[in-house]
């Protein structure tokens, strides 16, 4: 990095972030030579892929599809359940040297209370949990419990019984009313919202004439979404006082800058990472020399700019 | 071989070789890849700088030489045709090398005596750089099996490469009509072991073939792929020890741990 | 065009259609030189840029702006009002030889019945009126009448006692419960549905340090939004019985193919003649040889297939 | 002149002339533009088949000859800098011709006797080919203003063409120190037009300095554009006779009937 890092350095959510960049959750495997220093230049966080209880097989069949400037995808929250997380994906984790949030996966109350349990058991060892009340590629849970305020209240709110650290609500774009969502996790005690996941689309295979999926829709992420993305963090800023964590194409420093200045206190990273391992040092370095160069003293600077400057209102 | 991730490169393209109206060799200059790469292992290639095609495309490393690395392309949607008209001078972005390669792939267990090699049109590509690494192992068959017309280019580039190469095309037009496998020894005797890449059906042709030998052939496969570094697990395939990723588990597995019934076609 | 043109041709929601490719509302200019047979290649029909009652000035400002494989627009309905419409803007529509629709905002009760009123004094002239229940970049009225079922079904029953012409409904992709809106406007006479128009979102001025657009939301269109428009086709073909016409990100024959197989039984486009005027001949060509491959014997086989051949449930 | 909408067509880059580190002349083979366009029209320029960047690019036609005609690009983001990449041999999408250009913007005016030209930077693209058509008119004034450092190229190729150039820079290290507006008379004569591109400023600044003069100034203005034909109303200017396209209706029009204090900054 050039410029002062330390500017980028902000604490969000409860999670002391040296740079605001996050990688998103189910993109990074557990592969111990990813999570060295080297690899991880500009990272301020990684989300793990989703935990859940019990082992989950994912979905059968076709899992990712090219579309324009994205991507689809229908894993299906493939994962070894929270106990193999704890015996293999955490010692990796930690060895990244920086902070990390496990992504837990909404299940029943019993179950998601359950696995919070198994987690908080280690409390000491796990920097945060991000609760995804947004997976749009299961059935019966997954983005179900996202998609009113009162069942996200009633998520957050088991959450918040069985772990006590910093709590991220990752939301689900799908959400009808997502400004009422968000404030509802806020209500509930989340530390953050993060905003947000993939959005509902489908593919169709025109060799096989048939949906590209089993489940038929899957959930769109990539640059296309970009625009989407920050439409609804610009939303759900205008709602909450906790601090909201823009994800959704990002792609470039600009993007970042971009849900920053509507009002993201940070980014998560997801599809971009697969076309360019890079991006994370190039965001932190971009972010830097932009607000060098508008003067701007620190990333909280920026943070929410986009906002105070409409609402100051100066004619175009 | 201990176990690095893949990185992204930038790489040149030293050489674009128009093979035929759908093949074309690319020449990368790349030393990050080719310092490393084993056969089995591929690439992520990138044209332009647009995010239109987004995803890599996953290609056979084919050969390796110095800083230099050689991926055959076909042609057959708008990644490979964007790929195969990048000219010399202009750069590609690689991320690789990818996967698990034909040797690591039963890791421990020695190599056979004799190793047969058998590819279906493009999926020659790794086997050509297996069949330079072979060291102490006899080569058998080497078989190439071709649809036909529109082939002439790999053909050709495979049989310079391979003098006792087996070619077999559907229409005849190209070696002796007929299908890859139609080249192969009748049995396969312990010590010996098959390696294919190719078609799908070709493969799946393959384990009926020698329904009692899958331990001793190795198949490289093909997936949809995302990330071609582990993370997105989109191109998982159902084995005997659970879904296993083609990119990084892969692409090379046996054809024994490979549940063939429950992959979708 | 290659092949048997008559195996494109179609009748849908009242209009009979030589190819199933409709140019999309608020795209072509009424510059007669663009309404001439050789401009006009593969386009079975098109839709004129909204009208309203009373001229409307637009939006001010930045009014459209360039995103990962898209665009936003925040035009804002700009138009001389349905009296300068009949003047000068219909007989353009007329010299082109083939069907059009006159896109009408869903203003108040009062407004869309006058302005229905003075197209009906015209009716032999008009082919048929594409009632826009979902401009995004409005405020009052505009998409909020496209929002929920009801008040689409309120929307629709007006414009049904005001014109008794073809009626195509254009349906907006932010209503929550899209298949209810569909099935209000099905349910109270409309011919055929549009689905859909643009997608909410934004994009913020970096050099400016504030949203790019005055009203900050715009509506994003363009091959990025393809994969989500096709999925609310999916949807509402599910859900409806008269013709789905399938709009969004359409920007090549296979697009066109992939929404015919979901279920539409036309498409509109509108961004991807930004960059291509002669996408429509390509699209009809392209589905033309996709058909007649397949062993189909014409267009009206395709419709719809794709959900017959997932239902059939093979294995894949 | 009648009124041709424009069409779609592919061209040729016949050459690709770096001069300078951020401008760029590009010849492009293209009948179909090169017959018809008259100065102050531009083309929509798109590079590559895929949709990002999506748009077409704006650009003037700075000259013609034969079947070929020639942008001056400057480099300023993604599309530009991918167009002026482009290397000889490629091909470009090209929309044009577009737009109402210096002649037809007064239509039925006669041309004034004397014209001043007055070009900000790669605004100076369009008034070099009105130079070439001037004909019955005589040329006053013609300035380039440059910010300075960074501009040489373009200096160069203008000076190259137009012996009488005044060129001023705002560093001073490129002609004289100073704006381009300095070069200009005092008054401005009933018989005499000003004709000018360039940035925003430079254009306003010249309204301030000829208040009563405003219907014998012709400016070509910029906006964002998505379509380059009239349909999509992104690129209106507000205008005495309401909302105008700047793509269709101008882009050049006269510095009277542009509502300026309503236009965007
Ligand atoms: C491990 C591996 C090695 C390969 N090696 C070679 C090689 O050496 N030479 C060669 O010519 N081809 C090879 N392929 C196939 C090659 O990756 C595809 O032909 C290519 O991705 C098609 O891209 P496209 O844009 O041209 O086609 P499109 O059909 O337009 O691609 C659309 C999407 O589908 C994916 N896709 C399409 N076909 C395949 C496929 N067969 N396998 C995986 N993804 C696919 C693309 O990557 C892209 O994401 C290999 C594939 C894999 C998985
Ligand atoms: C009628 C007209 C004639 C022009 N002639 C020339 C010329 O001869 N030479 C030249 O170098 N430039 C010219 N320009 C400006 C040129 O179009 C922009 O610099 C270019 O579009 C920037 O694209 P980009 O991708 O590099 O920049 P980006 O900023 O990345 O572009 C993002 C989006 O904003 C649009 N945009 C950005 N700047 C401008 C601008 N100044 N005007 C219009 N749209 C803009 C782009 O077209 C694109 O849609 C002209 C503009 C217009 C409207
Ligand atoms: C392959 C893939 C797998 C994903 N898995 C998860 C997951 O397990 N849990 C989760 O909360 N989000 C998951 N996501 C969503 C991403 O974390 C992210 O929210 C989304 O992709 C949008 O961001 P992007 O456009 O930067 O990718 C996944 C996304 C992709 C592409
Ligand atoms: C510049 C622009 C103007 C538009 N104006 C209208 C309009 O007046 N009425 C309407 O119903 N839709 C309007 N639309 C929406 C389009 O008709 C279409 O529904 C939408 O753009 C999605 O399709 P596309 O991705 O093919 O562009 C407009 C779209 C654009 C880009
Ligand atoms: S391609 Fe992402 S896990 Fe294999
Ligand atoms: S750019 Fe579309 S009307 Fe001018």
């Amino acid at each position: 990095m050039t410029g002062r890092p330390d500017l980028m350095a902000s604490t969000v959510g409860g999670l002391p972030l040296s740079s605001p960049v996050v990688i998103a959750s189910g993109v990074w495997p557990y592969d111990p030579a990813l999570w060295t220093a080297d690899r991880l230049e500009g990272v301020g966080a990684l989300s793990t892929k989703a935990v859940s209880l019990a082992p989950r097989a994912g979905n059968l069949g076709t899992r990712v599809w090219e579309t324009p400037c994205g991507m689809l995808n229908s894993i299906g929250l493939q994962n070894g359940g929270v106990r193999d997380f704890m015996e293999r994906g955490l010692p990796v984790a930690e060895s990244a040297g920086r902070p990390f949030l496990v992504n837990v996966v909404m299940e029943s109350e019993g179950e998601v209370s359950e696995c919070l349990a198994i987690l908080g058991g280690q409390r000491e060892r796990i920097p945060a949990v991000e609760l995804n009340v947004s997976c749009p590629n299961v059935d019966g849970d997954g983005m179900a419990w996202g998609m009113t305020a009162r069942s996200t209240a009633k998520a957050v709110a088991v959450a918040r019984r069985s772990w006590d650290g910093p709590l991220w609500v990752k939301l689900t774009p799908q959400a009808p009313d997502l400004a009422g969502a968000a404030r509802a996790a806020e209500a509930e005690g989340a530390d953050a919202v993060v905003c947000g996941n993939t959005w509902l689309a489908m593919a169709m295979d025109l060799q096989k004439r048939r949906p590209a999926f089993q489940r038929v829709v899957a959930g769109l992420s990539g640059p296309a979404v970009f625009p989407l993305a920050l439409r609804t963090v610009w939303e759900v800023c205008g709602a909450v006082s906790i601090p909201v964590i823009g994800c959704g194409g990002v792609a470039s420093w600009e993007d970042a800058a971009a849900m920053l200045l509507a009002g993201a206190s940070a980014v998560e990273v997801g599809s971009a990472l697969f076309t360019d391992f890079d991006l994370p040092r190039k965001i932190a370095d971009g972010l830097m020399k932009y607000t060098a160069a508008a003067g701007i003293e620190s990333l909280s600077g920026l943070v929410g700019l986009g906002r105070k400057n409409h609402e100051g209102g100066e004619r175009r | 071989m201990t176990h690095r991730a893949p990185r992204d490169f930038p790489a040149e393209v030293v050489e674009n070789l128009r093979l035929d109206g759908k093949t074309t060799a690319l020449v990368l200059r790349c030393p990050g890849v080719a310092s490393t790469a084993e056969p089995g292992q591929f690439v992520m290639l990138r044209a332009g700088t647009g995010n239109d095609p987004f995803l890599g495309r996953p290609l056979a490393v084919a050969d390796l030489s110095g800083d230099r690395f050689t991926v055959l392309c076909r042609t057959v949607g708008r990644g490979t045709e964007l790929l195969s008209s990048t000219p010399a001078g202009a750069e590609l972005t690689v991320r690789g090398p990818v996967g698990t390669g034909f040797w690591s792939a039963r890791r421990g267990v020695p190599l056979p005596k004799t190793v047969h090699l058998v590819g279906g049109g493009v999926g020659m590509a790794p086997l050509l750089f297996a069949l330079r690494r072979l060291d102490g192992t006899a080569v058998g068959r080497v078989i190439l099996g071709v649809a036909g017309q529109g082939w002439e280019g790999l053909t050709r580039w495979a049989g310079e490469r391979i003098p006792s190469l087996d070619l077999y095309s559907q229409d005849g037009t190209l070696g002796r009509r007929g299908l890859a496998l139609d080249g192969l020894p009748e049995g396969l005797p312990d010590e010996e072991e098959i390696w294919a890449c190719g078609p799908e059906g070709m493969l799946r042709a393959l384990t009926k073939r020698y329904p009692g030998d899958l331990g001793r052939i190795r198949v490289a496969l093909e997936s949809r792929m995302a990330c071609g570094m582990g993370g997105c697990l989109g191109c998982v395939l159902p084995t005997t020890s659970g879904n296993r990723r083609v990119c990084s588990d892969g692409p090379v597995f046996t054809a024994e741990e490979v549940l063939w019934d429950d992959r979708s076609a």
